[in-house]
């Protein structure tokens, strides 16, 4: 299969939805901008026309309410927000009205809505240009969530997201725009509520969204040559999300390390971690690591940046721990034990 | 914009005294049901604001879209909408035009191109301009319809909606039913001058003020509206002026609420829509309209009687719905 | 001490705080109409005047950010929404500026703010005049969050608020303000951030939110009548929420039910259950387990809203299976073996 | 509004020609540290607008409060902020005047009343009408301004702070810096009509169009604006038009974006605030400025080295600040 990167991905799959149905719409601000949308809508306006791209004013509220009714009426549209913090002027038409619709008229009229936003973080733009909320709307019942880590997701989870009949918040991050990886040239859905499991591993389950997938991966191949098997989920859907997948994971290892990249305090890994604890409670055999942002808004300086930001470093540190306290023999223990054995 | 002196014929104005009275003996009903407990949802009545209703969807075809908002019952019944699942639906039966899911305040029926009418004040003003949106991009000949009252003004979002209306010059009428109050405030105590039909000025929206209890006035207004609409013109704003008899949520009078309430409700009692229009019959010759009233009090009746009828929702299907399960097919127009 | 009911618990709040310091004023949404703040602020415009009770347009974007402003130069404003619903227009005022203003300006300054916001539920209002949204603001750094349960803590919490230098979301429930309870006549504020211990007791933690701390008290009277032992929380505080003190009587009794008057995905009781499973992990003997709305917004016919309100007997149910799954000997189940030893 | 034929001395055109240049120098040298990459933040520079600034902050006292945006450096020197602040918060030093934290795009000085810059577009809108609000619950003499752009005038909370700033009649004054831009799109993109002075109108807030480029018609019109504010007699909206010679974000000149800026540059470069100045400088008789500039150039390159010897963050220190731990000494004015 030919490899595409993530951003890459992403304007293919708008241009195959665009050019497969004619209700499909794009609509938000900085459509057409050569900042805005980071190179993952580019030219569509050209080979499209500005009748299917409206570059709108900046109006999120009533941008977004303009979305939800063209969906009521019909049309499959796609709301842009270039960052995600934007997303807090558009709450009453997300939250109230789309997540809603559906459940208020006892189903007469879902709303095919794909809401894309994006989480457009680091270099220096503090606190109100950084933010990754989308443990917010993995609260409201009747919205679907996903966030894709991969080229291939980041295309299959567009199109699952037009193609379902509910408000879904699609949210990529730019951090992975430039990742590469197989994408398919058809247009294959990837099923909202199905994780993927990345990597198979026996000693510890490492559960990641979006970039945090990414980084769980690679921290899965450091832990890897500590002797340390990682299983490695990625998680692609919020909501509604995989928990067979996970909890048939953490059944097997025993142990549970939750990368996202939100805040700690009620976020999408304090959900996570409270379903494992519940549901998989007797095979549990250490307790469940979150690795989130700190519960601070997002510093600008580059210096507080790097601090603020965890990686694969912070993941593998909490596997580590995790493993330990599970006294899960792995094969890091049985040659430690071996190598102790051997000098005694 | 009003083209005067055009003579209507007396079944026009027949017609539009019937929706008028049915509006109206349907809220008087509903209030009795809010009086005696049997209707448990917070329900708000237009009653006295009948002419707005009935005189806008006169001039709207079955395939343009409504959107209304927490005072909707005369929206939805002079769109079309069904007596008995509005009645059903204030019972919370799930016979309901919501299957009991929304009580008053929420109501729908896609097949008359009620796309929806919820309480967030101002909500869907944005979703009957995407609905506009959705037309235009079809090129299809239908318009959409925005009601709210003179507090929507105050939300931002109504402002940001005319601006994206003029901007694409979508096919949408923006109905502002100016009942002087929002709630308990009088328009004096939230903003400082009695404009709103300037609102639009600012955004290229035209704006025109109506006396929102001429039942004439309005549907005058309205058909320039929908025309302009259709014919790619863009959007228009009516500001009708009106009052509600009733008090803001119930079958109370509120007589005490509010600035000078009670010295206003007696001068507007005298402007009542459906007595003006009652007179404007008589002077055309329909003098006894007794038999027609039995008629609709009969209608009204019976369609509490079958809405009663309706069964409560089953607590095992409280969870139903939370998310559409797949496309629905196409059952209605919209 | 006197009794009051919890709704004249926060009107003296309110005007004794606007007695004691100039700064304060109220505005907002409904201020002096006979319904919105359900006698909450009955009479303050006649007593303190409209100068100081602003009761505005429906504009709550710019009447939040107003207060916010406000705070800023030196006032101390009670910004009033009588439905939490309708803080989702003001989102970007409250999320994206208050709770960031000290840390982007590193503690230049601080926003000495309370957002009141009322949960106003049932009476058939259906989803959009229902909801209980505290656990989006939960999850926002530079906010705090308080939640009374009893008439005290409704005037002591609201004064702790108004006294806090940081944006503090204060949240009553219409349902609790017919409840009655001894008040001081004095300003006692009641410390943000500490959890109360309603009702000692050894075999089962119950821990219970708002109008949920009320219902665990009447559960935990159920439970000692069949011999287990509870220990009651009210939590009080949801952010910063008191893990102290849920963590040490957890790690008595093994076993913890949290009650939550929100949703459950990625709620507020996800973070407690989340963080009990972390901090005592070797002492818990049981599931936590987790009493929440279910994934759905609030129906309207009262049939569903019936069975969409968990109470107290859903409480004491959970507290049931925690006790029964963590093998305590209660009263209970000592009961029980001393009858089938008299039986044997 | 305009009291035309005043004749202002030398002085007020050196001083206003100083703070413009200041302005403009500082600019540059932020220009330069981006292109070097040694700013890394996002900088949005007012390089071409800087008579809209320093026009408006002339006719302000210290004690009032200055509100602004992304696109805010000129907003904060004009009103008396630290140059080596500014700088020092571009490079992300703890000496800045946001802590570091901030960068280009949060500024605050509560000291010279500068409340707050923050980059949501019109966010600072409705807190300018809270203080203007504080300050006239406490009859203080003050009052508050807000700068934004002319794409702030899209979002609704714009719309609802100038009704609520007329109903309440505050002491407030809404500068808004038409460029004609909202990043890539000219406003002909983003409304129907070019005519943001009226914005006001429906409100009761009056409007007017002022020459941005012209520091006397600037200082003029906000001179009015401020003396109706702080008479009580309510807030005002100016229209500055201007543009940016720089593109929206960073150092380039965004020559190919947008509709027609190529060409649109190319007159605007004619009309550069500064040099207009400069003429009027001349023409009364003050010639040479090539001391004044070289004075104002060496303050900059002075501010920028003292800037640059400041301490970055410690990473240890990342958590501190998330909330206020107590009340801050009164330290300022404000
Ligand atoms: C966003 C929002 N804020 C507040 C309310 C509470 N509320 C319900 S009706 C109403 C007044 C509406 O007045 P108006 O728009 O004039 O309609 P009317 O009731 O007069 O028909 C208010 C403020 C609400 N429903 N939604
Ligand atoms: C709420 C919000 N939406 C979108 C943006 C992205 N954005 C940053 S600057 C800008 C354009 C602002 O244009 P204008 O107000 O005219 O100011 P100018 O840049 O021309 O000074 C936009 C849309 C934002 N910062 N905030
Ligand atoms: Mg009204
Ligand atoms: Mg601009």
């Amino acid at each position: 299969m030919r490899t595409l990167t993530y951003v890459a991905a992403i304007r293919e799959a708008h241009a195959q939805l665009l050019e497969r149905d004619a209700r499909v719409f794009v609509i938000g601000q900085g459509l057409s901008s050569p900042w805005y949308a980071g190179g993952s809508l580019d030219h569509l306006d050209r080979d499209f026309g500005c009748g299917r791209l409206l570059d709108s004013p900046v109006s999120e509220n009533a941008v977004t309410g303009m979305a939800i009714g063209a969906a009521l009426a019909g049309m499959r549209p796609i709301v842009f927000h270039p960052r995600m913090d934007f997303l807090l002027l558009a709450m009453d038409p997300i939250v109230n009205q789309a997540a809603n619709w559906s459940y208020l008229f006892a189903g007469g009229a879902g709303v095919p809505v794909v809401i894309r936003a994006v989480i457009n973080r680091g270099g220096e733009q503090g606190a109100q240009h950084s933010q990754a909320l989308h443990a917010l709307f993995m609260h409201i019942p009747g919205l679907k969530v996903v966030m894709p880590s991969t080229p291939a997701d980041a295309k299959g989870l567009l199109i699952a997201a037009l193609e379902d009949p509910n408000p879904v918040l699609y949210i990529d991050d730019r951090w992975l725009y430039g990742h590469t990886g197989p994408v398919s040239e058809s247009m294959t859905a990837t099923p909202i509520g199905k994780a993927a499991v990345r990597r198979a591993g026996h000693d510890v389950t490492l559960i990641g969204i979006s970039s945090m997938a990414a980084e769980a991966l690679e921290a899965a191949q450091d832990l890897a040559e500590e002797g340390i098997d990682a299983e490695v989920i990625d998680l692609r859907s919020l909501k509604p999300w995989d928990r067979e997948t996970v909890l048939q994971s953490v059944r097997k290892t025993g142990a549970a390390v939750i990368a996202d990249p939100g805040w700690r305090t009620a976020g999408a890994a304090a959900e996570i971690a409270a379903t494992i604890s519940e549901e998989a409670f007797h095979s549990l055999r250490a307790p469940t690591v979150r690795i989130t942002l700190p519960d601070a808004p997002a510093p600008a300086s580059r210096v507080e940046e790097r601090a603020y930001y965890p990686g694969s470093g912070a993941i593998a540190c909490g596997a580590r721990r995790a493993v330990e306290i599970s006294g899960r023999q792995t094969r890091h223990t049985q040659g430690a034990q071996y190598l102790q054995g051997a000098t005694a | 914009m009003a083209r005067q002196g055009m003579t209507r014929p007396l079944t026009w104005w027949r017609d539009r005294w019937r929706m008028m009275f049915l509006i109206r003996t349907a809220e008087e009903t509903v209030a009795q049901l809010v009086s005696s407990g049997e209707a448990r949802c917070p329900c708000h009545l237009c009653i006295g604001q009948e002419a707005v209703a009935a005189g806008v969807c006169a001039a709207l075809g079955r395939d343009d879209s409504l959107w209304g908002g927490h005072r909707s019952h005369g929206h939805y019944l002079a769109k079309g909408g069904s007596l008995e699942a509005l009645f059903a639906e204030i019972l919370g039966r799930t016979s309901g035009c919501s299957g009991g899911r929304g009580g008053s305040m929420h109501l729908i029926d896609r097949e008359h191109g009620i796309l929806g009418a919820v309480p967030v004040v101002a909500a869907t003003v944005p979703l009957a301009a995407g609905a506009a949106l959705a037309y235009k991009m079809r090129a299809e000949p239908r318009i959409a319809v925005a009601f709210f009252g003179d507090g929507a003004i105050e939300e931002g979002q109504v402002h940001e909606t005319m601006n994206l209306a003029a901007l694409y010059r979508l096919p949408l009428v923006f109905v502002c039913e100016n009942n002087l109050y929002a709630s308990h405030l009088h328009w004096s105590e939230r903003r400082a001058a009695d404009n709103l039909d300037q609102v639009g000025a600012f955004h290229s929206v035209p704006g025109f003020r109506v006396d929102g209890n001429d039942i004439e006035a309005v549907f005058q207004a309205a058909e320039a509206a929908v025309e302009r609409a259709r014919s790619g013109a863009g959007p228009t704003f009516l500001e009708c002026r009106t009052f509600r008899w009733r008090g803001h949520v119930g079958s109370s009078f509120d007589l005490d609420v509010g600035l000078k309430r009670r010295g206003e409700l007696a001068e507007w009692l005298l402007q009542d829509p459906v007595s003006r229009c009652e007179e404007k019959l008589a002077r055309m010759g329909m003098l006894n309209l007794a038999e027609e009233k039995e008629i609709i009090r009969e209608a009204v009746a019976a369609a509490l009687t079958a809405a009663r009828a309706g069964p409560e929702p089953e607590e095992a299907r409280m969870l139903d719905h939370v998310w559409v399960d797949r496309e629905e097919p196409a059952r209605c127009v919209h």
